[in-house]
């Protein structure tokens, strides 16, 4: 009985990991998509034709849309022309920022990875804990910081006057600030998931290299850089979709001059120009899932192959001589533009929560006060929002960890097909947030009719659905290159032991790449503490607000004055909520970690 | 101690091992092609081939591993196809130890038993306890596998695989890492164990010292076809290919010709070489006739105790290997080179007679 | 996606809940009769975040509703994309489970109308009190949506930093280069009331080449109202699109006065109403139309008009000494009907923000 | 084929590896305790062992992969602390192979020919497709490493550690998942290489008649100790202590008593065994006799070729191991058991007499 139920829990898991997906992704985002290519009930490609074929969204390629055979002439003319500059419009505009905006996060991110995964030094768990605190942020707060960090009147320039160093104006405002905002939510995910890779990386593999004559850079070169590629590149990856897709940091730190695609797409939802919308959206679902679609296709052809023994690492600080070693004074130096850029806006906005017109005041967390004890109806109180956050990141966790470990057993192990499986099923990372919550709000909130039945779906179990469906696809993304590291020798000799496949799982399998694991935990959780979108649409009634909600509700209100304080106050509890949840999660689970 | 002992097939087969024409294919590679073997209920079987002839592959393919993509295994005459390896019960030691990083020593070797219960009337505990210190590993229960040795590994691999008495055992090369000493202490418990527990044991040794010394019968394999199957005796003196001849332990081969039929006699080189009356040869026919080096007689000058029968040979020794219990000759005889293994303390030097019975030869007619 | 948690709706921006100036709270008309107690039931008002809640509009509308009306309840419903929501359920046939919609402005009747062929408020009838709304805020001439309070968008400037832009002119000028801070007219009230009010200043041909000169003037863009007025406090730019009530926020300090100035660009505000309107399908049609009477009564304009820090919709309301004082009415209020807007706004502000982001 | 040869130590030490009292700790554990070793230019030695006791950590310590606590190492007199593995000029095989996954294997095998250039006037492939074809790999180049067999992967790891022709070769048991025939193929390649080229060779491995037959020294490790270096015979016939004795080929052991000095003679169980003259015993002490199983003879009744210089026994046959070349019988004397090897078609049963030479009896005196 139980050896029978052992072996269903594997295609059960899978089963309903798909019918999660299907009820509150595939069929609510296909509903609003097919406005794209269906017009008055009959199917239709001109719309996506008229936009591809506008020059304000394609430049040059609208030409190509519009009239293919006169490519080749084009092409002369602007040969002949000297190769004058050439725009790309709104989505090539998206496009190139969100190129930089990967360079730049991968470059951020990769010291840290390598100082995470190679030294030893105090603090260095509770560190790798927090790289994932800036995920969380509401972008108006992360907007606060910039602008109080990176400011006219910013610390920045503060502090570089006390040096004598003239103030650095004109980031704000600029593709630089968006960037730089874009670096400080995504470098964290290239650290984490670059240092996963590394802690992997066989130790007696490095050794041969080396005993062959290679260099500790070659042999890092050769041999280790290799089997950390696919992680760069899976960050890197989810970096561009991710800031593609971007839209309200852009305008709060760049305007509408800096516009991405999803700014024109929310634009459009706004005015209920729903077809358009779905128009924008699938051009954007379509390029990023192709994107995903050949970066697994990659990643598949990856041989990786865990070893026992793993690098072990160096001290970071070797005292006096710490100050003479050039790779730790470049670390050192790191760590400043960490500091500056991660905890610099952090800081600044725990500084502003604590600041209003007249100096020091504690008046917002009085007003966070007042608000926990306020009696009239539709208050948003701030502590039943921290405790459906945690809830709901809870729930979350249990339930995108077993939906991602599932998706990566069949993307790890599985055969032909696979990638395309696997592609769609990492859909919800590719799909611009807006049509997600339209999709939600025309199927699950005004409900479904089926038989007769008007089925709606909200409030706290559609929450964390929801939150789940968003967050899998960062364990799977965790997890799948380290599950196929496994030596399957290890599986085959579980096996042979006695444990079914999925006994095979949890007793082998999970337990190696646990690190890979937790560190999936850990941006599900993160993932669910920093939905806003389909948890304000999702939830009914009041009692299911969380922390990002209270957050937004308290932006619009000015019984402290017309600032930001307020909800700077409830992004500072959301900041320590949100540190010590990770804490508490590494901690608990970083019993297998290295 | 292992005595040699050639088994009849049982009339009841619980846990006899059957592979019936079986392929195995890794993409275009054939690894194994009609393969058919049987491995009796109880019996030591071992499998001896070159690196990479598909021993390896053989064993996956009975442990569920591998799907054959023709043919049939079965295990207690059951039929296995889509048995999956949890329900085949069986014991598998690989190659590279493949130890749970994450789990103790004692861990490792308990994991078998969350799915089963030891065999007798004992806990669990008590019985990795006991196969811990059967393989000499009872003071490192509680180390990771990481800070092992190699040899110290395998021995845990072994314990492990063994823990929940499996019906068929499979070995692969789970000795390979140990010293002799040990490795003929474990060679010796393992062939107790399988004794009393009866347990099906298919082996795989590149020693083939240990694969005669050890085996009920032993399968050669190359090139991911089955050679011979005989008891290590059969396939010593008489061994069905050329092959076999070559592969197990050293040999001397001479092309030759019959030169006549009663008695039996054949010319290499001009030499006349008398055969055993068994032959079964004809006259011009090529042949080729082995003499294992042991076999051959160094007499310093006289043709030897064993008289006329005896064929005999002038030779130079090249070069000398020392074996601990004897020397290993490297001798030259009408630009053939000859292999001589002679046991004394001083080993002949220079030129000698070599001598060998008609017994001794041995007949391969080419195929 | 990650972190985007301000992709709010449609928050009605410059609307504000306020506790700010409550002691100016000199009521009005405290013995206003207002229809009568029979009938009751419960009222389900949809609305914006803001106006529920602690200290707020709603809750005090709610409470004082009640207590005049025993038998009656009122409950707030909060839709995330306010009253599109109700839109789309009409186009998607699921039910509409409000009586009244509180919040409306123009472009979002617009709106309403275009995407609809049924109406989905009803006629209000007669509620006692329409006649006494100032006359420039008739944001509905099918008499469906009725005003009740307004905001008045015009220039806050640091008067520390730069002179009084006095006119739209003004703005283009070297001297204000990249001094200006407006709010994305797509997405954000006052940015797309600043843009109407272009229009109207510059005319339908005019107004792109303006904001084209304000482009290369420096203007910013900013998302919305609170990251563009986070950018004035800071610092980044003495001036921004925001409200003619700051000056409510600041008077206790003279310094901080100073800062907060209001400009009138060619002594026009533009005046952007906010309405209410009963649903269709309301099942309390009647219940409806007390609270908006009741809505417009002396007494809960001052209320309304001190809790969100808005002007009141009827003539002759005093909100109270203080918020006369600070809350600046401009000399001439501008702003667009209805009927201006219909039609027009969706391509005004499509040909401008490919204006802004192409620049 | 290998001759055995005694080395003296080299004027210059160009490659010669030295451990000056290297102690290497993990943790707690001293893997190797003050070991002190001089491996001569070119060469061929060999560390034997039991599992565990610190072979693969000498080596390592050697490549520059474990740091010593104490006491230094010498690469060409050179001490090598703070001297990175890569400028050691060290080729090393792992106990696991540790191949490149990522890279196929002829790119495996290359990897060293990016910092060397290949050794004689040969391009980088001419190189690689040489290894290769001498590892008898040369039509697997081309594919992934995990599409190898055990021993067609360690063959790999050899061919990648022999390309950029190393001044000291570190092997670790590079042959153990070898069959015996391609085992001593390359046994005999590796020895040719490695005498051509002069290069320094350490070499671990578990099979004894392996590192006889091949080494010019010996190192014999104890529980990270070293217990004797010698040529060889040396080892094999005068073990320095009784763990050598044991751990170096089969044994036959009997405590005894020193009865008589001139001649010198013991007594065993009442049995009387005449002692080589040299034997350095004084009356009375307790010593150990050591005979090797070879050294001791069947005679089904009388006492042998060798007449009065022979002690016999009676003893009976338990049971048997086939060797190929000889049979191993485990028999029983006084309660005692005594192994036994013998040649020929037909083993020995039942009852039967033992006789062995004084000289060939070791005495080792307990410390
Ligand atoms: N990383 C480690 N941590 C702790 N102990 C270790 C570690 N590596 C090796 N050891 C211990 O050090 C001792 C020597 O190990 P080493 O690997 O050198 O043995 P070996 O002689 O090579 O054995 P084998 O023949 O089994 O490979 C062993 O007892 C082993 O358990
Ligand atoms: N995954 C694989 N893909 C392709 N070929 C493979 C794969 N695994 C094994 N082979 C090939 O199949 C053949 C048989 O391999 P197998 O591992 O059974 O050999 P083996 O007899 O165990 O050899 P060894 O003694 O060297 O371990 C080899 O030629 C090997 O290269
Ligand atoms: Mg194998
Ligand atoms: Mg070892």
């Amino acid at each position: 009985m139980a050896r029978r139920a052992e072996r269903l829990a594997l295609p059960v898991g899978v089963v309903a990991t798909f019918a999660i997906l299907l009820v509150v992704f595939y069929y609510p985002v296909g509903s609003v998509l097919v406005a794209a290519v269906v017009r008055g009930g009959r199917l239709t490609l001109g719309p996506l034709a008229d936009v591809l074929g506008d020059p304000f969204y394609t430049g040059m390629l609208a030409g190509t849309v519009r009239d293919p055979f006169g490519v080749p002439a084009g092409l002369g003319g602007w040969v002949r022309a000297g190769f004058p500059s050439v725009e790309f419009g709104l989505f090539g505009f998206t496009a190139w920022q969100a190129a930089l905006s990967t360079v730049a996060s991968v470059l951020v991110g990769l010291p840290g990875a390598y100082l995470l995964a190679r030294y030893e030094f105090v603090g260095r768990r509770t560190l790798r804990s927090l790289t994932i605190v800036p995920f969380v942020l509401p972008s108006i707060m992360v907007a606060v910081g910039f602008l109080a960090m990176f400011g006219r009147n910013g610390l920045l320039n503060d502090l570089l006057s006390i040096v004598g160093l003239g103030p650095v104006g004109g980031v704000l405002f600029t593709l630089k600030a968006v960037v730089l905002a874009h670096a400080f939510y995504n470098a964290p995910l290239v650290t984490r998931l670059v240092t996963t890779a590394w802690e992997s990386v066989d130790a007696r593999r490095v050794e041969s290299a080396r005993s062959l004559g290679a260099s500790r850079l070659r042999a890092f070169r050769d041999v280790v850089l290799p089997e950390l590629v696919p992680a760069v590149l899976t960050a890197a990856l989810l970096t561009f979709v991710f800031t593609f897709l971007s839209f309200p940091i852009v305008l709060a730190l760049g305007g509408l001059q800096l516009a991405t695609v999803e700014v024109w797409l929310y634009a459009r939802v706004q005015d209920l120009a729903l077809g358009e919308a779905a128009t924008l959206g699938t051009i954007e679902t379509v390029l990023s899932l192709s994107l995903t679609y050949l970066y697994l296709r990659y990643e598949a052809r990856q041989v990786r192959s865990r070893g026992t023994t793993t690098l072990s690492r160096h001290r970071l600080s070797i005292g006096w001589r710490t100050l003479r070693d050039p790779v730790r004074v470049g670390l050192f130096a790191y760590g400043i533009v960490v500091v500056i850029l991660f905890v610099g806006p952090l800081a600044s906005m725990v500084v502003e929560s604590l600041t209003g017109s007249g100096g020091l005041t504690t008046a917002n967390y009085a007003f966070l006060a007042r608000q926990q004890a306020a009696t009239a109806v539709g208050t948003i109180r701030p502590l039943p929002a921290v405790r459906n956050s945690l809830l709901f990141g809870l729930g979350t966790l249990l339930l995108a960890v077993p939906m991602g470990v599932v998706v990566s057993v069949l993307a790890a192990r599985g055969g032909r097909g696979s990638r395309i499986a696997e592609t769609l099923m990492s859909a919800p990372l590719a799909v611009s947030g807006v049509v997600v919550g339209l999709g939600m709000l025309q199927t699950l909130v005004f409900g479904t009719t089926v038989a007769g039945h008007r089925l709606v779906a909200s409030g706290p179990v559609a929450i964390v659905l929801a939150h789940a469906v968003a967050a899998y696809p960062f364990v799977s993304r965790n997890v799948t290159p380290a599950l196929s590291g496994i030596d399957s020798r290890l599986l085959d000799s579980a096996r042979s032991l006695g444990a079914s496949r999925l006994r095979v799982l949890v007793d082998v399998e999970l337990p190696l790449v646990a690190a890979a694991v937790l560190a999936g935990a850990a941006f599900a959780f993160a993932i669910s503490i920093g939905e806003f979108d389909s948890t304000v649409l999702l939830s009914q009634g009041v009692n299911t607000y969380t922390m990002p909600v209270a957050l937004e509700r308290y932006i619009g209100n000015r019984s402290v004055g017309p600032s930001l304080g307020p909800a700077t106050a409830m992004g500072t509890v959301l900041l320590l909520v949100t540190a010590a949840s990770f804490l508490v999660i590494d901690r608990l689970g970083g019993r297998w970690q290295p | 101690m292992a005595a040699v002992s050639e088994r009849g097939p049982a009339d009841t087969n619980p846990t006899g091992v059957e592979l019936d024409d079986v392929t195995v294919r890794f993409g275009d590679v054939a690894a194994l092609r009609d393969v058919s073997l049987a491995v009796e209920d109880g019996e030591f079987f071992t499998l001896v081939g070159p690196s990479g002839c598909g021993k390896t592959t053989t064993l996956r393919a009975i442990a569920g591993f591998e799907t054959p993509a023709t043919g049939a295994v079965r295990i207690g005459g059951r039929e296995m196809g889509g048995v999956p390896p949890e329900d085949r019960n069986v014991g598998v030691v690989f190659q590279n130890y493949a130890l749970f990083p994450h789990l103790s020593v004692r861990e490792n070797v308990g994991y078998g038993l969350r799915f089963h219960d030891p065999p007798g009337e004992v806990t669990t505990r008590e019985r990795v306890d006991d196969l811990l210190s059967l393989v000499d590993m009872a003071d490192m229960a509680e180390r990771d596998p990481d800070a092992l040795s190699g040899g110290q590994q395998q021995r845990v691999a072994l314990a492990r695989a063994l823990a929940p008495g499996p019906d068929v055992l499979l070995l692969d090369e789970p000795l390979s890492a140990l010293d002799a000493r040990l490795r003929e202490r474990l060679r010796v418990t393992l062939k107790a164990i399988q004794r009393d527990l009866e347990i099906t044991t298919i082996y795989v040794t590149h020693d083939q010292a240990e694969a005669l010394a050890v085996s009920d019968r032993v399968a050669v394999v190359n090139d991911g076809r089955i050679e011979q199957v005989d008891t290590p005796e059969r396939v010593y003196r008489e061994p069905a290919s050329r092959f076999v001849a070559e592969f197990v332990g050293d040999n001397n081969r001479f092309e030759a010709e019959i030169t006549g039929t009663d008695p039996p006699r054949a010319s290499v080189d001009g030499l006349d070489v008398t055969l055993p009356n068994a032959s079964d040869v004809s006259a011009g026919r090529p042949v080729t006739l082995c003499v294992r080096p042991e076999a051959i007689r160094v007499t310093d000058g006289d043709v030897g105790s064993s008289g006329a029968a005896a064929t005999t040979m002038t030779a130079t020794v090249e070069s000398r290997e020392f074996l601990g219990d004897a020397y290993r000759l490297h001798c030259r005889w009408n630009d053939r080179s000859v292999l001589v293994k002679t046991g004394g303390r001083r080993p002949p030097e220079g030129t000698v007679r070599l001598a060998f019975d008609t017994d001794d030869v041995q007949v391969l007619t080419d195929e | 996606t990650s972190g985007d948690g301000s992709t709010n709706g449609s928050d009605s921006n410059g609307s504000a809940t306020g506790g700010a100036g409550r002691e100016g709270n000199t009521t009005g008309n405290t013995t206003a009769t207002v229809g009568s107690a029979k009938t009751g039931g419960t009222l389900t008002v949809a609305t914006y975040a803001s106006f529920t809640g602690e200290d707020t509009a709603g809750a005090w509308l709610k409470s004082a509703f009640e207590k005049r009306h025993s038998n009656a309840t009122v409950e707030f419903q909060v839709p995330e994309n306010g009253v599109n929501q109700f839109v789309q359920r009409a186009q998607q046939g699921a039910p509409i489970d409000a009586d009244l919609y509180v919040g409306l402005n123009t472009s979002e009747l617009v709106r309403v109308r275009r995407q609809l062929d049924s109406p989905l408020f009803r006629s209000s009838g007669t509620v006692d009190g329409t006649d006494a709304i100032k006359q420039t805020l008739d944001v509905d001439p099918r008499g469906r949506a009725i005003p009740y309070d307004t905001g008045y968008i015009t220039l806050v400037y640091d008067g520390t930093k730069v002179d009084e832009p006095r006119s739209f002119d003004a703005l283009t000028k070297p001297r204000y280069a990249n001094e200006l801070i407006t709010e994305n007219a797509q997405q954000s009230d006052p940015g797309r009331a600043f843009l109407l009010w272009t229009v109207l200043a510059k005319g339908e041909d005019g107004y792109l080449d303006y904001w084209r000169d304000l482009l290369d003037n420096g203007v910013r863009v900013l998302a919305d109202w609170e990251p563009a007025y986070q950018a004035f406090t800071d610092g980044e730019a003495p001036m921004v699109v925001s409200y003619s009530t700051d000056q409510v926020y600041y008077h206790d300090s003279k310094a901080q006065l100073r800062r907060h100035q209001v400009g009138f660009l060619d002594g026009q505000g533009y005046a952007n109403p906010e309405a209410m309107a009963a649903f269709a399908d309301a099942e309390n049609p009647d219940l409806a139309r007390e609270f908006m009477s009741f809505v417009l009564t002396d007494r809960a304009q001052s209320e309304i008009a001190v809790r969100n820090v808005q002007f009141p919709a009827v003539k002759g309301v005093s909100p109270g000494r203080e918020f006369e004082k600070y809350a600046k009415e401009p000399p001439n209020p501008v702003t667009m009907s209805y009927d201006d807007l219909a039609g027009s706004v969706g391509g005004w502000v499509e040909d401008w923000s490919r204006l802004v982001a192409s620049s």
